[in-house]
């Protein structure tokens, strides 16, 4: 692999920055946003993060060694899991108090 | 730059900014569908890293199930564009600046990585990886128990979805 | 002849493509035996598509080695070939869909016991050009209130979701588009995209009924998905692999002979996916003005019609690749160009039959429709793929004629099994509706009947 | 699917249908007689498959089918368990499956499948009968389904589970198993109806008694256990050494060798399941049961097995046997199956009930099968062994449908008779002719009829072996005991089928269904012609038309082929005198006896025809000696002495101390401390929350993002202290 090669071929190195980004914005969805979805959506970013980190670890690394996608499997059942009860119980939420919003949902306080 | 590096750099600004729109628009609708958008360039990214698989499988389950199951709870919870509440909670510049101490700690801490720069190997035409993986979890050595606890986890959150969902009446 | 030079060439093009080629599956490449994975070995010299018996991958090669002649680097030409393949196969394709007007129209009229579109042209053969420019020169309107850009999307979206499918579906032994090792999952995955475009529809249009068309159809759609991707998972097993390619490869005897049951509920199932009558809640009429598309007029609402027809055919297609053998028929393999009528006459057949489902069954009730597919057509899907995989892996030692014995008669003891439970499930609902209604004083009831109560449920019982 | 995976999946089907029934048909008779019968079927096709398999491998006994798994782990090694057929366990095999099967099918007509539900019939009694109404009005009495009808199927179901495994397993500790779950069946099978007070004690005392034999054999399997380290067959009886060894090695126990002694104990437990002497008086009380019940397992299976038993463990019992002088503990066996056999068979003589005999008969003919093992006639033993399943069951059944026809024939006239009391039978001939010929069939077989039946070669085979082997004292007794069995038989057979009618009843008796005649033809066939199996060679003018199949077959499973006696005509006339003679006695002395009319036997023998029919009043003997005493000590030392005032007392006096330092320990240390420690904890926490409960505002994204900025600072302080602090 010379060195023009090198040139014209993607490193690692933006794959996790890219991550990094992905991750970050998820996050300040999840802390930001007042409505629940929303924040259920930071959290699927963010979980793509993962995953984009997962297979690109599994690529650059050793292809050989299928953990990183096996783990990405993973990342996404439960993904799926978390949307289908996080959506139930929005819904439900929303049929008791009439909003969704993340602060309104506070019975929790002192 | 090579057409690859081209076009990476194109769809991952493209998700990028699919992503931001994602947390910042107000409308629930619009955000979802960029959220679509945001989940279709991971999905070609992930081809990028030849894992075509992983790729169809972002836009099945993904695409096809969870941001589509997000609109229609948006449509249930009738948060449709007309509210004009604010979009975010008071403390969301806590939340950018979190947001952006943890990216930067991030890169910073990656960049200090020695193989940071590498770029792929050749993967060898005779391995497929689709038919690895699938052996991988369904073999005992590997991932079968996780594998079969990822599929009772889906049933529980099934029944579960099911369950707190029910219209007692 | 350049040959040693374009292998080469082609083999750096499929480390390209191997980066490429489920991502772009859109761009259709005539990429011919390289990206050939069937069982059949060419021998080296003898390539197909030298002569005129694989006229498109000759062209393929042909414009291949003239570009490489002036000089162009290897990912351009990739681009080229691409983009040109695409452009062909979806112009071809779109071709067949403005003839499909005129047969939807046709068939529907001699179902209904019309004549059809006679006026314009021999047979109306033309009346779909006249629709299509009335389509094109109409109001393009608007909705207030609607979010202009989902709106004026959904229709592209639509049309194209059912376009991508085209992408995986082998043409021809040598003629595929995109030979992805994950075809069947694509074809599921771009079903999901279809779905979307019709919310997007149905939200964009700020109408109600649109509203509530979306909502029947992400309730319809997603619940279908899931006995058809069952179902398709069982010629999967046959075949060993995802590769649409593959699974004709695999069939020297037609899958739908030996997995009938897995066929039936992949069919049934499309045809919900697809929202044909019986399954057209998404747009009924009578309940739901028009459904999703009701605001849509003009060329946009020509997408959705041209989209729905063109899934059926596509429906067709698939249902003829994974079942019927897809391009499989006599001399295909000397003459591989005779795949595509092959492919295609099947299509129309399976295009029929929907076609003939569609005007001969009335809709059924929402409810029913949820119940038929979560408590018969899911379990049953199940049940099949159970029984199929183990079978398969109990007869790998087994001779090929056995295998496909015994998984016929499974799958016929299955099927028989499915009747008797919907009999005595049948018989128990008319037992339930048949029987003596309750009524304030029975007595009282019957005695001004002047019967006794056996003749009066003898009666009940004669009238039921 | 090799034949070893079908012969483990023989004893399965009937458990399984015996579970299907108990957790799922049992409301419903017909699918439970179908699953049961199916399961039967099933088992029975597999045994023969694997009989027909095992037929065509030569030296079968060298090379069995064998397989086996490990199932415990012992100390060093595992246990292992498994399955094998060898000639003896293919023969047994053979029959019980066709008797199980033939029994099977019997049931479902013996319990009226078919019939209303009777009148007054309640679960745990016998059905008395429905009373229906025809076109034309007037009602009259008609056998009535039983009750239990799913019940009885799933019961038999455990049982022929028992013994299928009993009998395709290698080793003797699943052996035991089997033999222990069929224990239990015949327990609840004999107390089938267990409203019936007599059933309910006939139950018990058949479970005591065999557990009795079972002790010892238990005992005898430990100890061969810890002489040998394990318990199959393959190691322990088809190896010389350990033979040798067993064999010389003296137990110490009044001069038995080990071997001697393992064989005892074991054939104590084969005394108590096959009912010899003096364990012998279950059986006849076990026929409260059901007739099937009967049959099959107080007839053809279950006490077959106990010489099953022993005939297994027939090497052990020769080891140490030099150049043919039986062993002590083989003369143990000859004398207690010959006495059995001649005691047995004089008490059959005297009993009414048609069962009661039959069961005699029955324990005097397994006394046959001892007495022959005793003297080393392995073959014949086996040989009678199967025959004796035959024609045995077939007998029962054929009495079951004489009861059934009697009792049609209550139920038609109305007056209370004991339909089983042979004095109230007589001339059914005419009104059951298939009961008929069947039950003289096998009636014939029994009695040992010369050239024809089965029963015939087997005595004969008996006979010539222990004239053969010169035990006068044995071939003499059992002489006299075959003579007996054959009087009694054509007593029988007199009493119930010949002569006039002695009452309404049996006038009016009619023939059983299809479903109860179709098993006793089946049967009678093979009573007939299984016997042309054994013909010894030698045997003027039969010897060479088939030849002699049981002995090459069954001789293969010992380790030196045993030599079969060469031909002499004193055992072959006597056993042709003593049956064609016991039956042309019993034909005269009965042949013409009127209603109501005395035992004419009793007149002849007085006193000691009183005693036979009491039983030679063993039970009472039995009463007196265990029960009695047994009574006494349960009531008096462990009630009143032991329960009442040690245990009871003990008890007492803790609690009331336990009590007293509790109340001490409440007042002094419970209330001030413990408690007075817990509220302050409380009182103090909740002040604690009072203060600090302003930070929990109910938002989750303020949780999170609190967490995340401390996350966010350890990390930065961590990470400044280890990487650039250093």
């Amino acid at each position: 692999m010379g060195a023009e090669v090198r040139k014209t071929m993607i490193p690692i190195s933006w794959f996790l920055i890219f991550a990094a980004a992905l991750f970050s914005i998820g996050l300040f969805g999840v802390l930001s946003r007042k409505n629940a979805i929303l924040i259920l959506m930071g959290i699927e970013l963010m979980l793509n993060a993962v995953n984009i980190n997962l297979i690109a670890f599994w690529r650059y690394r050793d292809s050989l060694d299928i953990s990183g996608q096996a783990f990405a499997v993973m990342v996404f059942a439960v993904a799926a899991a978390e949307v289908a009860v996080g959506l139930a119980i929005f819904i439900s939420v929303y049929r008791r108090r009439g909003t969704i919003s993340a602060d309104e949902i506070d019975l929790l306080k002192w | 730059m090579s057409f690859e590096q081209v076009v990476f750099i194109l769809v991952a600004a493209g998700t990028l900014g699919a992503a931001l729109l994602v947390v910042t628009t107000r409308n629930l609708i619009h955000a979802a569908l960029w959220l679509i958008a945001a989940l279709f360039g991971v999905a070609i990214l992930f081809v990028f890293l030849n894992a075509g698989f992983f790729g169809v499988v972002q836009i099945v389950i993904y695409i096809g199930a969870i941001a589509i199951l997000m609109i229609f709870a948006i449509m249930l919870t009738r948060q449709i564009s007309s509210e004009k509440s604010a979009r975010f909670n008071k403390n969301w510049l806590w939340a950018f600046f979190i947001s952006i101490i943890f990216f930067a700690g991030i890169a910073y801490i990656l960049s200090l990585w020695p193989e940071f720069g590498t770029t792929k190997p050749i993967l060898s035409a005779e391995i497929d990886p689709v038919k690895q993986l699938g052996v991988a979890l369904v073999s005992p050595q590997a991932y079968l128990l996780a594998f079969e606890l990822a599929s009772v986890l889906l049933l529980a959150a099934l029944i579960g979805a099911v369950i707190i969902a029910w219209e007692q009446r | 002849m350049p040959w040693n030079g374009h292998r080469e060439i082609t083999l750096q093009v499929n480390k390209a493509d191997g980066n490429f080629s489920s991502a772009f599956c859109v761009l259709f490449r005539l990429n011919a035996l390289r990206k050939f994975t069937g069982k059949k070995e060419y021998r080296t010299g003898e390539v197909p598509g030298e002569n005129m018996t694989d006229p498109i991958t000759w062209i393929a090669n042909w414009l291949e080695t003239i570009l490489e002649g002036i000089g162009l680097p290897v990912g351009i030409m990739v681009l080229i070939l691409t983009v040109l393949g695409v452009l062909i196969v979806v112009i071809f394709v779109l071709a067949i869909d403005i003839f499909l007007v005129w047969m939807e129209r046709k068939v529907v009229a001699r179902f209904q016991d019309r004549l059809g579109p006679n006026r314009v042209g021999p047979y109306g053969l033309i009346q779909p050009i006249a629709d299509v420019i009335k389509l094109i020169i109409k109001e393009d309107t608007t909705p207030k209130g609607a979010d202009v850009l989902i709106y004026n999307i959904a229709p592209v979206i639509a049309l194209a979701s059912v376009l991508i499918i085209w992408a995986v579906i082998p043409f021809t032994p040598t003629l595929v588009g995109a030979e992805v090792n994950i075809g069947v999952l694509f074809i599921v995955a771009f079903g999901g995209i279809g779905t979307l475009a019709i919310i997007m529809a149905g939200w964009s249009s700020n109408n109600k009924y649109a509203l509530l068309g979306a909502f029947r159809t992400v309730a319809q759609v997603i619940s279908y998905e899931i006995p058809m991707v069952i179902a398709l998972l069982i010629p999967v097993i046959f075949a060993g692999t995802m590769s649409i390619q593959g699974i004709v490869n695999s069939q020297e005897l037609w899958n739908i002979v030996i997995a009938p049951v897995a066929a039936a509920i992949l069919l049934v199932s499309s045809i919900a996916e697809i929202g044909r009558t019986p399954f057209d809640l998404l747009e009924a009429e009578s309940e739901i003005v028009a459904g999703f598309h009701i605001e849509y007029s003009g060329m946009k609402f020509g997408l959705f019609y041209a989209g729905e027809l063109l899934h059926a055919l596509t429906i067709g297609a698939l249902f003829s690749t994974l079942f019927l053998g897809g391009w499989r028929g006599p001399f295909v393999e000397q003459i591989p160009v005779l795949g595509i009528f092959y492919l295609f006459g099947k299509a129309f057949l399976v295009y029929f039959l929907i076609m003939w489902i569609r005007y001969s069954l009335p809709r059924i009730r929402i409810d029913h429709m949820l119940n038929f597919n979560w408590k018969f057509l899911t379990p049953l899907a199940l049940i099949a793929l159970m029984v199929t995989a183990i079978l398969d892996k109990l007869l790998t030692d087994f001779s090929n004629i056995t295998y496909a014995v015994i998984m016929l008669v499974v799958n016929l003891v299955l099927i028989w099994a499915v009747i008797m439970v919907l009999r005595i499930y049948a018989s128990g609902e008319r037992k339930k509706v048949g029987e003596l209604k309750p009524t304030a004083n029975a007595d009282a009831v019957l005695s001004t009947f002047g019967k006794d109560v056996s003749s009066a449920q003898e009666t009940s019982g004669a009238s039921t | 699917m090799n034949i070893e995976t079908i012969v483990w999946l023989i004893p399965l089907p009937p458990l399984i249908a015996f579970f299907l029934i108990i957790l799922i048909t049992n409301r419903r008779k017909r699918a439970s007689h179908i699953i049961a019968i199916s399961a039967a079927v099933i088992s029975w096709f597999l045994s023969m498959l694997v009989y027909w398999f095992a037929s065509r491998v030569d030296h079968l006994g060298e090379h069995p089918i064998v397989s086996s798994i490990p199932w415990i782990p012992t100390g060093d090694g595992w246990l292992f368990i498994g399955v094998q057929i060898d000639p003896l366990s293919a023969v047994t095999l053979f029959f019980v499956a066709w008797t199980v099967l033939m029994i099977f099918i019997y049931s479902v007509g013996y319990h009226n499948f078919g019939q209303p539900k009777g009148d007054q019939d309640r679960p745990g009694l016998p059905p008395h009968g429905a009373t229906v109404s025809d076109v034309q009005g007037h009602k009259h009495l008609v056998p009535s389904i039983e009750p239990l009808y799913s019940r009885f199927f799933a019961f038999i179901g455990l049982f022929a589970f028992g013994m299928y495994f009993l009998v395709v397993s290698n080793n003797l500790l699943t052996l035991f198993i089997g033999w222990e779950i069929m224990g239990f069946c015949s327990y609840i099978l004999i107390g089938f109806w267990y409203a019936k007070l007599t059933a309910r004690a006939a139950m018990i005392k058949a479970f005591l008694t065999t557990r009795v034999g079972d002790v010892f054999m238990l005992l005898g399997i430990a100890y061969l256990y810890s002489e040998t380290g394990t318990l199959y067959y393959r190691d322990i009886l088809y190896n010389p050494e350990v033979l040798q060894e067993l064999g010389t090695t003296p137990s110490g126990f009044l001069g038995f060798s080990v071997a001697g002694l393992i064989g005892l104990l074991i054939f104590i437990g084969a005394v108590g399941k096959s009912a010899q002497w003096p364990l012998h008086v279950w059986l006849p009380d076990a026929m409260e049961g059901p007739t099937p019940v009967s049959a099959m397992i107080h007839a053809a299976t279950m006490v077959s097995a106990g010489v099953y038993l022993t005939l297994r463990i027939f090497p052990l019992l020769a080891a140490g046997m030099e150049h043919g002088h039986p062993t002590q503990t083989m003369n143990i066996i000859a004398f207690i199956g010959t006495f059995t056999a001649i005691f047995a068979a004089t008490i059959a003589i005297a009993q009414k009930d048609i069962k009661r005999v039959l069961a005699y008969s029955t324990i005097s003919q397994l006394g046959f099968m001892f007495a022959a093992i005793g003297i080393g006639a392995y073959i014949a033993a086996v040989f009678h062994l199967v025959m004796h399943a035959f024609f045995k069951a077939l007998l029962f059944l054929g009495s079951g449908s004489v009861i059934h026809g009697m009792e049609h024939g209550v139920y038609h006239t109305g007056d209370h008779i004991d339909p089983q009391d042979m004095f109230n039978m007589g001339g059914l001939r005419k009104r059951m002719p298939v009961t008929f010929i069947t039950f003289l069939i096998g009636g014939l077989a029994l009695a040992g009829f010369p050239l024809v039946t089965a029963g015939f070669w087997s005595k004969d085979e008996i006979f010539a072996d222990a004239f053969g082997h010169n035990h006068w004292l044995v071939f003499i007794t059992l002489a006299l005991a075959a003579l007996l069995t054959a009087y009694y038989t054509m007593r029988q057979i007199t009493l119930t089928f010949l002569g006039e009618s002695r009452t309404d009843a049996a006038k009016h008796a009619s023939e059983s269904i299809w479903t109860m005649t179709l098993p006793l033809i089946m049967l009678a066939v093979f009573a007939v012609a299984l016997g042309w199996a054994g013909i010894p060679e030698d045997f003027p003018l039969f010897g060479n038309i088939i030849p002699n199949y049981v002995h090459e077959f069954a001789g293969e499973t010992l380790l030196e082929e045993s030599k079969p006696v060469n031909f002499n005509f004193i055992p072959l006339v006597t056993s042709i005198f003593v049956s064609l003679g016991g039956l042309g006695i019993g034909w005269l002395v009965y042949r013409s006896i009127k209603s109501g009319a005395v035992d004419p036997a009793k007149k002849a023998l007085g006193t000691i025809f009183v005693v036979l029919e009491n039983k030679y009043y063993f039970d009472e003997l039995y009463d007196f000696l265990f029960v009695k005493p047994a009574y006494w000590v349960a009531e008096n030392f462990s009630y009143k002495w032991m329960d009442r005032k040690v245990i009871d007392g003990a008890i007492h006096w803790v609690a009331s101390t336990s009590l007293v330092i509790g109340t001490f320990l409440r007042n002094f240390f419970d209330v001030p401390v413990v408690n007075g420690f817990g509220d302050w904890v409380g009182e103090s926490t909740k002040k604690l929350g009072t203060v600090f409960r302003s930070i929990q505002t109910g938002r989750i994204q303020q949780y999170m993002i609190l967490a995340l900025v401390t996350v966010a600072v350890f990390t930065a302080l961590l990470y400044y202290l280890l990487i650039i602090g250093r």
